[in-house]
């Protein structure tokens, strides 16, 4: 029985995990993640690979809305600029993978600068707008700049080739994302306990407080806009990579949506909360094929034409059930487990 | 034996005690929970007379706040839910029912912290006080609140938001007198107001009391002030009732003296000899 | 001249309807405090209702009309009582996520219930071209505008004067006090869904009217929503107007900087209005006191 | 033994946008291809095996395209693939195809680079968006000699291709362009792209949309009063079309490679489908089911010339081996040693409003 | 002795209201001193130009030597002021120790790059903040509510948490905005104290607004007072007990001479 939360140092107070049984579940999910690429099948990694790359993004988002709260209906914006960076970089000017990934996390926090200017003055949904608004923009200049991007015809991408080792394999790839995933869930866990992580929540809670604690909430917001930016920029670049296809039309607007609501279902403001998210909505659609897949050959009889919308309409289904009896998201749903269990029967 | 069953549990069912016939609001062994796990109120039993002034006293977090959103069914927008007991008005068990209800019944509370309607104008705060009532009462117990706070007349049309704290104060129980309400209930009305303005508002208290005859629940840190004029007191500490007895009875004993008025054996003594902040009170030992 | 005057009657012709799609979300803030995401696919069920009553009960305009709606009385009734309520005081973050789900589910509804061809709705008139000296328009058009005009006024008054008005405003404000006061959020807040359903309903069929209903035409959420922001969320009165100003500004650019450019110039000139002016041109800055 | 085939069957997967605005195309595809198997499986199946068609949806997102087409492979285990989605959707997963190895006829979006360079088990049929536009363009060209230009594209890769095909007839034949519009994918408003059209002076357009864009700019066209003669392509040949242009449609050309319904052909390929679909689906049925059906086709041959045990191999060799295979409803198809596109003979129609209906001219 | 804050002709405008009219006045280092005034009178305001919420229409503040004009609004708690909200200003969804930490943020120096990597400066950083907060939860006694979240306590709490993570600023100066409202005596006693220990012990300078007369009266050393944006009075409590304009203005006829009556009980 775990006794509670005695300490005998500060160093234990301020540590990422304090406590074995998770120091033990983290260790066994790695292991079991080294192990996957070797077990699955190709359909299984991929899927796999998708909910890396999109934990990876998401994660990106977390810094800018769930920790600053500056809500972005746009960045989808930074992934496709970071996608086409790398793709320029590498495919066009045949840099080393490895500069066009930093690339690919570089030129959108550039462009993050410009787009996180209004932050300054705009607040909430006058701000997102803005973000939206640059979403779109990005997509017609990468169709104007013909002579960089190829416009609308897009550019072909290969796996890269690093340190020796291709990641062209299914399995290689996801060792990427998987390395690249666990050290931005590191660098924002990392972020979040430091003190421009706590800059970044008090901004988000009360930003006149903030200021008056010294926060300088320009410097902050764009500090936010830009770490955010860089993140996802090199999702958008593995994103890329994994469609081996980089061009605007890959890039939907709905990407920016999804990515709001992997915060919002995992639990805002979490980084914990961006990845169960991801894989909540990673495998809602699975999960549906598999629900509908009992009903099959019923369905298929009576919808001849319809079962697919009717599948997208039990996903939308499934996440309002979701949100309506868990508001808080997965990781609200993690807590109350948690306190049940600490406060059981009751405790004071 | 199946026949005489239901009847047995009914009968279990029904309080021994019956209401008090001029008790207006009744808590009887209330018990609530936040968020499933945190107890607010442990079990709490309070009677509010009818034409009385109730004072309910209390430190910080004692639940005090608790108990009024209780009693206006709003506890659920903070996930807190009632476990035990039960909330009369009446005689009739309301705990069950929704705010709105509630309110048309004629319970109405200022809440804690004012929270008037900021983009709102004074009058249409006003108006919204008046909402479940017609047009013709709400103008007749506009031109009363008008009457009663002259103040909220000249600024009127002024947006609610940007006026000080005194003035929110007055407009925030002006719009629960709005309702007509046989109760009101008022969570530190006198927070963050000048003496001055103090004053006024237990004036205007004293004068809801005694002209309209309204029943008033009085939550206060102020605890001279709202001795001065309630007529029975309670005191609530970490949830539960420690203390309750006539207001004057209340204020002669020692514990109180010191803890909620500040006089010692040596009359009142300054702040500045305060030594020792943390003292056990004697009830809790 | 002419060439300048067609631009604008254009402009303002699908401005309008973005305006009346941009008030229906505004309502739905202004009262329950959210983004409807669904705004673009509540819209197009209404319109194809109406194509429905049209091709399968009768083209006459009042039958459709009427019939149009009460579809979208009822299905902004239906989802406030289905899905919303039960989201009642919980985060907004949810609540708004809960919309987006919507949105999937009423898309795909769409699709399950009609087919992914285009169709036209015909209701007999409408559809006919007049010339303004020398302007052509459709008289859909004329007639879109003349209503967004007239419900422009017709909600500002309702907003500002009527009681219930005032309180689809002070539960936006406050929930938890406006309870207090005794005042049914629940009742409110229905009111308000159908009332956005309503308005941007008709922006629907009057887009059906002149443009043909198409599976895609959900996307005109995602146009009206800017011209909401523009307007100021909180400002049903601006949203309607920064509907027209963006139908304008598109046009103008469409037809003097280039075809291509029209919904950059949207958004450009919405990012300038609101440097100028943080919080829409009609909308209200928040009251910050510390 | 080759995935996907058991004694009693044999599993073919397919990819296709089914919902969403894009199912127009993709549902009618995929009722194609259900057409031909239909017809094979009624007829026995291919030498005793019955065909399971397996079907995804990709709702026309690209990553989602290489997840179904993953899965079907990986988890279905087709034995071989047929249609796959829209053009940026199809070249995606080319490199997923083509480790994979599994033969795949590719119908819906015939665009260069599924066939440039040929890729061993991926066979391409119909026609490029740049000779469609070529051959259209020429005709027009010569019908109206010495007339004034227009040309309106989308802003993505079909937009850019159909423009490569104009631009190059320009060139050739010294074409006089006075107007040459790009508009958003998903625009629905044409008012100003239209007037500058018309202040413009064109006297023949091009309009490149694909369904519903096409049809607000002719009545964009018809209110300002202007009626320039007007070619489409295929992707927006479709009947209903017409009806909805009214008026402002009538005569209006177009260019394909698969047969009218209107004619012959089309007529008896309708005839032949009805008691294969179900009511639902027959009404889904547009040009876009007569290329699947075509696809369908050619792979089933091709299978069931590889007799009792077909494997991947033989089906490749054989598809290659392809050659004039006859469908009905396109000129016969043709593969060959290094080809893998049947590079199909385009006709030019005509719309006639008063029938609703697409018409071979000349 | 130079004054730690001094004030010149200080005004704010709101529109067409007044909110502070030319007020002057000067806090020496090591003193207690008060605000009061009526509702509505300019204090808030007053604090919110001091603590770089507001900039003033006019006038001066100088602070330490500085002149705060010259120096943008969150450089404020660097040079040394650090306040307290009347209505709350907490981070609401945070812990009350993530509360107090983020008050440190002034003498903590470590960027992104350092907080990502996470050792070295970041961690020794981190550590001793997290220890100096400790301090403070231990000083103020709010070590049983350390790691609730904060929005879910109550009010009173709320304002001890306020002022633990002004502390942790480590401030010259305090201000502090009606910090005993919605306390009662025992409660109003303990932050008396502390207002005594935090300056005799730590040094800080205090300037704080209140209703509260008793906490005025006994501890201030200074008092000014405010009316309709101008300052009517200054002086010591006895000085402003007996000041007629006050006494009508704000305590209120009776209310001056029951303060008077029972703190001169006390003095007996
Ligand atoms: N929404 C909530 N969720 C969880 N706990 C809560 C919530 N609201 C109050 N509490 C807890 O319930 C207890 C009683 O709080 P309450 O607000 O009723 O106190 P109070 O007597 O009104 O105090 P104060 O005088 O400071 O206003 C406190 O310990 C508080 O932390
Ligand atoms: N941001 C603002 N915009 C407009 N007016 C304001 C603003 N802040 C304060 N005011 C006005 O300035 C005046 C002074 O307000 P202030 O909050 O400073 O008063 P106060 O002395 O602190 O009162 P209280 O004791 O009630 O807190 C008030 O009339 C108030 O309405
Ligand atoms: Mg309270
Ligand atoms: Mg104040």
């Amino acid at each position: 029985m775990r006794t509670g939360d005695y300490k005998q140092t500060y160093g234990e107070l301020v540590a990422l995990v304090d406590s074995p049984p998770v120091w033990l579940w983290s260790a066994v999910l790695v292991l079991a993640l080294i192990a996957a690429p070797h077990v699955l099948n190709s359909y299984a990694l991929s899927l796999l690979t998708v909910i890396l790359i999109t934990a990876t993004g998401a994660l990106g988002l977390n810094i800018l809305t769930g920790y600053t709260g500056l809500i972005s209906l746009g960045h989808v914006g930074f992934l496709v600029t970071g996608a086409y960076a790398y793709a320029v970089l590498v495919a066009k000017y045949q840099m080393h993978p490895l500069i066009g990934l930093l690339g690919a996390g570089v030129v959108p926090a550039a462009a993050s600068l410009v787009v996180g200017a209004p932050s300054l003055r705009l607040k909430g949904l006058y701000l997102a707008i803005t973000t939206l608004a640059f979403s779109f923009i990005i997509n017609t200049a990468i169709l104007e700049m013909r002579w960089l991007t190829n416009g609308a015809r897009g550019i072909s991408v290969q796996r890269p080739q690093m340190f020796g080792v291709s990641f062209d394999g299914d399995a290689a790839f996801t060792y990427l994302c998987l390395a690249i995933a666990t050290l931005t869930l590191f660098a924002t866990l990392n972020i979040r306990r430091s003190r421009v992580g706590r800059a970044f929540v008090a901004i988000r809670d009360n930003d006149t407080a903030a200021r008056v604690m010294g926060i300088n909430l320009h410097a902050y917001k764009l500090l936010a806009f830009v770490t955010s930016a860089f993140i996802t920029g090199i999702a958008g670049a593995l994103y890329g990579l994994y469609l081996s296809f980089v061009s605007v039309e890959g890039f939907p607007f709905l990407l920016s949506i999804e990515a709001l609501a992997i915060l919002i279902v995992g639990g805002l403001g979490s980084a914990l909360g961006a990845v169960l998210g991801t894989i909540l909505i990673g495998l809602l659609p699975e999960a549906t094929r598999i629900i509908l897949g009992l009903f099959s050959a019923q369905m298929d009889a009576l919808f001849t034409t319809g079962a697919q919308e009717l599948k997208s309409m039990l996903y939308g289904l499934v996440i309002i059930l979701f949100l309506r009896f868990q508001p808080r998201g997965l990781v609200g749903a993690w807590h109350d487990i948690r306190r049940t269990w600490v406060h059981w029967p009751l405790r004071y | 034996m199946p026949t005489t069953l239901p009847t047995s549990t009914h009968a279990a069912a029904t309080p021994q005690a019956v209401p008090e016939r001029d008790c207006l609001l009744e808590f009887r062994n209330i018990r609530i929970l936040y968020d499933n796990a945190i107890e607010a109120i442990r079990d709490v039993s309070i009677a509010v007379p009818d034409g009385g002034i109730v004072a309910l006293l209390g430190s910080n977090g004692a639940g005090k706040s608790t108990l009024l959103k209780a009693m206006s069914g709003i506890l659920y927008t903070e996930e807190g839910v009632i476990e035990n007991g039960s909330i009369r008005f009446r005689g009739e068990d309301v705990h069950h029912l929704g705010p709105d209800e509630l309110v048309r019944r004629g319970i109405v509370q200022v809440p804690e912290g004012r929270r008037v309607f900021a983009a709102l104008t004074i009058d249409e705060n006003l108006q919204m006080g008046g909402y479940t009532r017609t047009n013709a009462e709400a103008r007749e117990r506009r031109d009363r609140v008008f009457a009663l706070f002259p103040r909220l007349h000249e600024r009127r049309d002024q947006i609610a938001g940007y006026m000080s704290g005194g003035e929110q104060q007055m407009l925030a129980i002006g719009r629960a007198l709005m309702t007509d309400p046989a109760l009101l209930a008022l969570d530190e009305p006198s927070l963050g107001l000048a003496p001055l303005i103090i004053d006024r508002i237990y004036e205007v208290i004293v004068r809801l009391r005694d002209e309209l005859k309204m029943t008033v629940l009085l939550v206060e840190q102020n605890a001279q002030r709202a001795l001065d004029i309630a007529d029975y007191g309670y005191i609530l500490e970490t949830g539960r009732v420690v203390l309750d007895g006539p207001s004057k009875k209340l204020v002669a004993n020692e514990d109180v003296q010191e803890f909620y008025l500040g006089i010692s054996a040596s009359g009142r003594k300054s702040l500045r000899d305060v030594k020792h902040y943390k003292r056990r009170k004697r009830w809790l030992s | 001249m002419q060439y300048l005057l067609q631009l604008l009657i254009s402009g303002l012709a699908i401005g309008a309807i973005y305006g009346l799609i941009a008030m229906g979300f505004a309502v739905i803030y202004k009262s329950t405090g959210l983004v409807n995401f669904a705004q673009g696919e509540m819209t197009m069920i209404t319109a194809y209702v109406a194509w429905t009553i049209s091709t399968t009960v009768s083209g006459n305009v009042f039958v459709v009309a009427i019939g149009a709606i009460l579809a979208a009385v009822v299905l902004g009734l239906v989802i406030e009582r289905v899905v919303m309520r039960p989201m009642l005081g919980e985060p907004v973050f949810a609540t708004v996520m809960v919309t987006i789900g919507l949105a999937v589910i009423l898309r795909s509804a769409i699709n399950f219930i009609w087919d992914a061809y285009p169709h036209g709705l015909d209701v007999g008139m409408g559809r006919g071209i007049a010339h303004l000296g020398g302007i052509g328009v459709r008289t859909g058009q004329i007639a879109v505008i003349v209503t967004l005009l007239l419900l422009l006024a017709a909600i500002w008054a309702f907003f500002r004067y009527s009681k219930i008005g005032v309180a689809m405003r002070a539960v936006a404000a406050d929930d938890r006090t406006a309870l207090l006061m005794g005042i049914s959020a629940k009742k409110v807040h229905a009111l308000a869904w159908a009332a956005s359903s309503v308005i941007s309903g008709i922006g629907g069929v009057f887009f059906a009217l002149s443009y043909d209903l198409s599976p895609a035409m959900f996307q005109l959420g995602l146009k009206a929503f800017p011209a909401t922001i523009l307007g100021g969320l909180d400002a049903v009165l601006g949203s309607g107007l920064g509907g027209l100003l963006i139908g304008i500004t598109e046009n103008l650019a469409g037809g003097y900087i280039g075809s291509g450019t029209k919904e950059v110039a949207g958004f450009a000139m919405i990012i300038v209005v609101l440097m100028v002016r943080p919080f829409g041109i009609f909308g209200e800055r928040d009251i910050e006191r510390v | 033994a080759d995935p996907g085939i058991t004694d009693t069957e044999i599993l073919i997967g397919d990819v296709e946008p089914l919902t969403g605005p894009p199912a127009l195309l993709g549902v009618a595809a995929s009722i194609g291809h259900k057409i031909a198997i239909a017809e094979t499986n009624a007829a026995g199946g291919i030498n005793g095996r019955k065909i399971k068609y397996v079907l995804e949806d990709d709702g026309y997102v690209t990553a989602r395209t290489i997840q179904g087409v993953k899965k079907v492979i990986d988890v279905d285990k087709v034995f071989a693939m047929l249609g796959i989605s829209g053009s940026g959707q199809s070249i995606a997963v080319m490199p997923v195809l083509e480790k994979a190895g599994i033969p795949t006829v590719i119908d819906v979006a015939p665009v260069k680079f599924l066939w440039e360079p040929p890729r061993k088990n991926v066979f391409v049929i119909g026609q490029s968006y740049e000779e469609g536009i070529i051959h259209l363009v020429n005709y027009l060209a010569d019908k109206n000699p010495g007339k004034k230009w227009g040309l309106i594209t989308q802003d993505d890769d079909y937009g850019v291709t159909v423009r490569d095909g104009f631009d190059s007839v320009v060139k050739a034949k010294k074409l006089n362009v006075v107007y040459s519009g790009n508009y958003k994918k998903g625009q629905q408003d044409f008012s100003s792209d239209m007037l500058q059209l018309k202040e413009s002076g064109a006297e023949v357009f091009l309009a490149g949309g694909i369904i519903a864009e096409n049809i607000a700019m002719m009545k964009e066209l018809e209110k300002l009063g202007v009626k320039p003669v007007t070619g489409i392509f295929w992707p927006g040949r479709i009947e209903p079309v017409l009806k909805l242009m009214g008026p402002a449609g009538d005569g209006i050309y177009a260019v394909d490679y698969v047969e009218p319904f209107a004619g012959a052909a089309g007529k008896a390929f309708l005839d032949k489908a009805k008691p294969l679909v179900s009511e639902a689906e027959f009404k889904g049925i547009n040009r876009y089911t007569m290329t699947g059906y075509a696809a369908a086709k050619v792979l089933i041959a091709a299978i069931e010339r590889c007799g009792k045990e077909p494997s991947w191999a033989c089906t490749i060799a054989e598809l290659e081996k392809t050659k004039d295979v006859a469908t009905g409803v396109m000129a016969p198809i043709s593969f060959g040693p290094g080809v893998r596109f049947s590079n199909q003979k385009l006709q030019i129609m005509q719309a006639d409003t008063a029938t609703l209906s697409f018409k071979p001219v000349n | 002795m130079t004054a730690l804050l001094a004030i010149e002709n200080l005004s704010k405008r709101f529109g067409g209201l007044q909110a502070v009219a030319d007020v002057s006045l000067q806090v020496a280092p090591g003193e207690i001193c008060s605000v009061i005034g009526p509702n509505g009178a300019g204090k808030t305001t007053l604090f919110n130009m001091i603590s770089g919420v507001l900039r003033p229409s006019s006038g001066s503040i100088g602070f330490d030597g500085i002149d705060l004009a010259t120096i943008p609004p969150w450089r404020f708690a660097a040079a040394g002021i650090g306040r307290t909200f009347q209505n709350l200003a907490l981070f609401k969804h945070g812990t009350v120790v993530e509360n107090i930490l983020t008050g440190r943020h002034t003498h903590l120096r470590s960027t992104v790059l350092d907080a990502v990597l996470w050792f070295g400066r970041t961690r020794r950083e981190e550590i001793s903040a997290r220890q100096r907060v400790e301090h403070i939860i231990e000083f103020l006694e709010i070590e049983h509510i350390r790691d609730a979240v904060v929005g879910t306590l109550s009010y009173g709490q709320q304002k001890r948490v306020e002022l633990a993570r002004a502390l942790a600023c480590e401030p010259k100066l305090l201000l502090l905005d009606e910090m005993v409202s919605g306390m009662n005596q025992e409660e109003t006693e303990d932050i008396a104290r502390f207002v005594l220990d935090i300056r005799d012990e730590l040094g800080i300078t205090v300037l704080m607004i209140e209703h509260e007369m008793r906490i005025v009266m006994d501890i201030s050393d200074r008092v000014h007072v405010l009316n309709f944006g101008r300052k009517i009075a200054e002086g010591t409590p006895d000085d402003i007990r007996r000041d007629p304009a006050v006494a009508e203005a704000y305590l209120g006829g009776n209310r001056a001479a029951t303060t008077a009556r029972t703190t001169t009980g006390a003095d007996a």
